[in-house]
């Protein structure tokens, strides 16, 4: 099964390999103490983690640092992933921007992963996967425009969606129009 | 040599089967309808701007519960009332539309459990003027009372 | 076949082709640098109709939320609502009864057929061919009279309701649905002799713009764009969603990876939308359209959720960013027609323009999905 | 018939009326024939079958603003739409409707005619050039190519028709035609020629007659989905109106010519009325064909169009051209 190999394949990139705890996986809250408790979670550590995907949508769920993300999606591109998307989530009351990566497969062996990536919000720099997946060329920029989130060595940075000369990123949680 | 030949006859056969089809379609009775001098009649669903459905006596069926103005993606509804002095329920005073924002999503028509707004069959809307838009169905439906 | 002759940079034009242009079917630009007809270099310049669909997610309830799918693709909105409200009723645990999952199989598989009609209609007329559009147009007409009847709207449908639908199809539906059937079934073949058929328009997209299997999975392309090029990938198939494991239906895989196989693609998916549409119609369940119990308000878990679709554009995914609140935390809309149409800088180097417009036509363009 | 003052002058008027009717309501035609085609009912609101739209679309013109675009070369600018319309009604001065109704009978008639023909491609060209305009540009680009690769194989195939009547006169080669159906040119059984390739040579000229006409599915030259109008994108007013009749006086002179060179001309099969009639409708059907084949059928590329002509119908018409000169040494 490919999604076995892969979630190998990205294991090896932590070499600590601490087994994470079953993530208490964000499953319909039955008090509101665990309510609160999932709104508040300790920061997720960087790893691979395995999805329900009846739940979810997807299979395995890798958080890395910026400077593991080439690795990672080459390691995805080597076992011919394909690119779905790439956007940005703002978590504002953690001052971090989450980059987020959708890969999937085009055959019948289903395999969803998602590749995120935690970046400081007053400076988020990403290498940019563009050398590996020339289709991360817009999905870059969208989420340049969007987020204001740098893709180090992306060879046309300019803003895709929104103006010209546009220097707001309207879905920063701190955005007012 | 007979490739070539075969591909200009089988070529030219596709062309004259095309033709064909098109002296056909030439003699069919035409399919469309002129529309400012016939019109079609909208079907029984269609989702025109709202309109306030009036009682048996004629006046709002509508109790002032605000659902349809919160359920609203786009803020159209604006209305009001108040309690007639020695009245028991809420009556209508105001109720206005901003059509130029409705998006025709019928959020509005479904929150009410009262069945008091549901669609008009109008289409022909078209004006130069942006205030024409904003309808105050109150006076629509007085008007029709009339 | 017709290599471009390599000239220096100073001899080379640049041709706006767009913002207004006809054969970029709505707001869109791409900048050539041009050699002659010979296209060097290609920028796609996309966001003239950029409405921020999804910042307009974060501000709305969810149930607000709904109609602004449909705006998304005017042509094959029912798919776009459909992954929108999967996501949610995965998210928050609703369970759709089986009458609704089939009513909305039925429903975006005609607005497939409508769609690809009036893409059909739009390529040839792309070709310079007109009367092809008209028919296909009223052959389309036929299914927004339909969908209409039921809907209560023609393109911009708000049908789709989380945990089921707006309201019930009835008899006429069913009835005038049976009727299209054959009706369409009959005109495909029209359309086969009158186009599929024809010397000069094989001419014009037989051995054009191939497009490697390997630039697909680059770019992350789908529909038909992919299957063109032999990749049997149809979100339909690969991740079965809604009440599609039940029906009988092929995925038409071409390997030539031109602009006819594209085309070949989306005309034999009409066949095969007709056939889940006989299916459907005929398994129909009985039952309720809405669930008995479906929370006043949705509120999904905190968490992560991702679905996609196989629309009539391709592969469309809402990845869903729930903090447990009213409205969404992040709602992000992935259109297919985004990556199809990035393909089209890269892939239009040293053609022809009118190959080049040719091509772009067998992407199936819809500019306000790209631009959501 | 002398001639005198009086008689070129009505003679010209008669041609420029003709054309200019022709054009105006061709147009009409068209439209009435492309609704039909896609089931609509096309004009029918201005007068009876709105038989009023044509001269009502000239009044609109000819009140619009011409405007000239800055930068462009003024003077050919102007000259461009008249250029198209000029050599399209010089040449029906030539055109012999019937044995009595002719402007100017001239013994090189055809040549006459494919020297105007000529100048229609240069208007393109004119037009293409002065707008100052990329896709216009492009456009006079792809006319050039394919006014000289379509005159080719016209000239070729009227050679071969002009060797089988051994004459260049209109008049003298449709009354080489007259006797019944079979004598005329296409059915080549009886009469001069045995010349069993002459259906061939018809429908090379057909095609070329399409081509140098810039009709579908040749219209490269205003290929609207790729050069948005082509050559003409710049004109507004009666400049375009102009391009637009001279198009359809065009094809009325395209027609004529290939009523006279295959179908007999005013030669009628079996009496019934005058032969002018007779070459009218013959010139009708065959101008409603070009009508049926530019809503059947997508538009070409340009290299489509130039392989078709130098590979295909040069080659063949110029086959076409021995097998005739064999035919006529031998018999």
């Amino acid at each position: 099964m490919i999604c076995d190999k892969t979630k190998q394949a990205l294991q090896s990139l932590f070499p600590k390999a601490t087994p994470e705890p079953a993530e208490s996986s964000p499953a319909i809250p039955s008090s509101e103490a665990q309510e609160k408790k999932a709104k508040a979670p300790a920061p997720r550590q960087d790893g691979v983690v395995e999805r329900d995907y009846a739940v979810h949508g997807y299979h395995l769920d890798a958080q890395v640092s910026p400077d593991q993300l080439l690795e990672a999606v080459s390691i995805l591109d080597e076992a011919a992933f394909f690119i779905e998307s790439i956007t940005g989530v703002d978590w504002i009351k953690e001052n971090q921007l989450e980059v987020v990566y959708d890969f999937s497969r085009y055959d019948f062996d289903t395999c969803r992963v998602v590749i995120r990536t935690r970046l400081d919000r007053n400076n988020p720099v990403v290498p940019t996967i563009t050398g590996i997946y020339a289709g991360a060329n817009w999905h870059e920029r969208e989420t340049h425009d969007f987020f204001g989130i740098k893709f180090e060595g992306h060879p046309h940075l300019i803003p895709l969606l929104l103006p010209e000369d546009a220097d707001f990123h309207p879905l920063l949680k701190d955005f007012k129009a | 040599m007979v490739a070539y030949f075969t591909e200009i006859f089988n070529g030219l056969l596709s062309l004259f089967i095309g033709m064909g089809i098109t002296f056909k379609e030439f003699f069919k009775p035409t399919v469309t309808v002129a529309y400012p001098y016939e019109t079609l009649t909208m079907c029984a669903r269609y989702r025109g701007h709202i309109e306030l459905v009036p009682d048996e006596e004629g006046n709002p069926k509508c109790v002032v519960c605000g659902l349809c103005e919160k359920a609203c993606p786009s803020d159209c509804i604006s209305l009001a009332g108040e309690k007639p002095e020695g009245g028991k329920k809420k009556e209508l005073t105001k109720y206005n539309l901003d059509f130029t924002r409705c998006s025709l999503c019928g959020s509005c028509v479904e929150s009410c459990s009262f069945g008091a707004i549901d669609f008009s069959k109008e289409y022909n809307l078209a004006s130069t003027r942006k205030e024409d838009f904003i309808f105050n169905l109150l006076q629509r439906l007085e008007e029709k009372k009339k | 076949m017709n290599a471009p002759i390599l000239l220096q940079p100073d001899e080379t034009f640049i041709l706006n082709v767009g913002p207004q242009h006809p054969a970029t079917h709505g707001v869109l630009r791409v900048k050539m640098e041009m050699s002659g007809e010979y296209i060097v270099n290609a920028e796609t310049v996309i966001g003239y109709i950029h409405r921020m669909h999804e910042k307009m997610g974060e501000l709305k309830t969810y149930p607000q939320f709904l109609m602004n799918l449909s705006r998304m693709d005017y042509l094959g909105a029912l798919g776009y609502s459909h992954c929108h409200v999967l996501v949610v009723e995965k998210a928050s645990g609703i369970v759709v009864p089986e009458r609704a999952e089939y009513i909305r199989a039925i429903m975006v598989e005609l607005n497939r057929i409508a769609s690809h009609l009036f893409w059909f209609g739009a390529f040839v007329m792309d070709l310079g061919g007109f009367s092809p559009l008209m028919y296909a147009l009223q052959d389309r007409e036929h299914i927004l009279d339909m969908l209409e009847a039921v809907t209560g709207s023609r393109l911009t449908y708000c049908y789709f309701r989380f945990g089921g639908l707006y309201n019930d199809i009835d008899d006429d539906f069913i009835a005038a649905a049976r009727r299209f059937i054959p009706r369409m079934r009959k005109s495909l073949k029209k359309y086969k002799a009158l186009v599929t058929g024809n010397i000069i328009f094989r001419k014009r997209l037989e051995g054009i713009a191939p497009l490697t299997p390997e630039m697909c999975r680059k770019y992350g392309a789908s529909s038909a764009v992919a299957r063109g090029s032999g990749i049997n990938f149809d979100v339909r198939r690969n991740e079965p969603y809604s009440v599609y494991p039940e029906f009988d239906f092929d995925i038409p895989v071409y390997h030539e990876c031109d602009s006819l196989a594209r085309y070949m693609v989306r005309m034999d998916e009409i066949e095969q939308s007709l056939r889940i549409v006989e299916q459907g119609l005929d398994k129909l369940p009985g039952g309720p359209i809405m669930p008995d119990k479906k929370p006043k308000i949705i509120k999904p878990p905190a968490g992560d959720y991702y679905q996609a679709v196989e629309t009539a554009r391709g592969s469309f995914g809402v990845r869903l960013v729930s903090d447990g609140g009213k409205n969404p935390y992040r709602l992000k809309l992935r259109s297919p027609t985004y990556s199809n149409m990035h393909l089209f800088d890269e892939a239009c180097r040293g053609m022809m323009i009118m190959d080049a417009l040719a091509f772009m036509g067998s992407l199936d363009l819809v500019i306000p999905e790209i631009d959501r | 018939m002398r001639l005198t003052l009086i008689n070129v002058v009505i003679a010209v008027v008669a041609a420029i009326a003709f054309a200019a009717l022709n054009a105006a309501y061709l147009v009409w035609a068209e439209r009435r024939g492309a609704a039909r085609i896609q089931r609509r009912p096309g004009p029918n609101i201005n007068g009876p079958f709105g038989l009023l739209q044509p001269p009502l679309d000239g009044i609109k013109l000819m009140a619009k603003q011409l405007t000239i675009p800055g930068g462009a070369d003024k003077a050919m600018f102007i000259a461009a739409p008249i250029l198209a319309m000029f050599p399209a009604i010089m040449s029906f001065v030539t055109i012999p409707f019937s044995d009595t109704i002719v402007a100017k009978n001239m013994n090189v008639g055809i040549l006459m005619i494919f020297a105007f023909a000529s100048m229609g491609g240069m208007s393109l060209v004119f037009a293409g050039w002065s707008s100052r305009n990329k896709y216009a540009m492009m456009s006079s680009v792809r006319a050039v190519s394919q006014a000289v690769a379509y005159e080719i194989p016209m000239l070729i195939t009227t050679i071969t028709v002009v060797m089988i009547t051994g004459s260049m006169d209109l008049m003298e080669i449709v009354r080489q035609q007259s006797g019944s159906i079979l004598h005329w040119n296409i059915f080549p059984v009886l009469g001069n020629s045995h010349n069993l390739l002459m259906p061939f040579s018809f429908l090379i000229f057909f095609t070329c007659t399409l081509a140098e006409t810039n009709r579908a599915p040749f219209d490269l030259g205003e290929a609207e989905s790729e050069l948005v109008a082509g050559f003409h994108t710049e004109y507004g007013s009666m400049g375009f109106g102009l391009f637009f009749m001279g198009e359809y006086a065009n094809i009325v002179v395209g027609s004529c010519l290939t009523t006279i060179l295959f179908l007999g001309g005013w030669n009628c099969p079996f009496g019934l009325f005058p032969g002018v009639w007779w070459f009218i409708l013959k010139l009708y059907l065959l101008i409603g064909t070009f009508i049926w084949i530019r809503w059947t059928f997508p538009r070409t590329t340009i290299y489509g169009l130039l392989n078709l002509s130098w590979k295909i119908l040069i080659p063949l018409s110029l086959f076409n051209l021995l097998f005739t000169a064999g035919l006529l040494k031998v018999f």
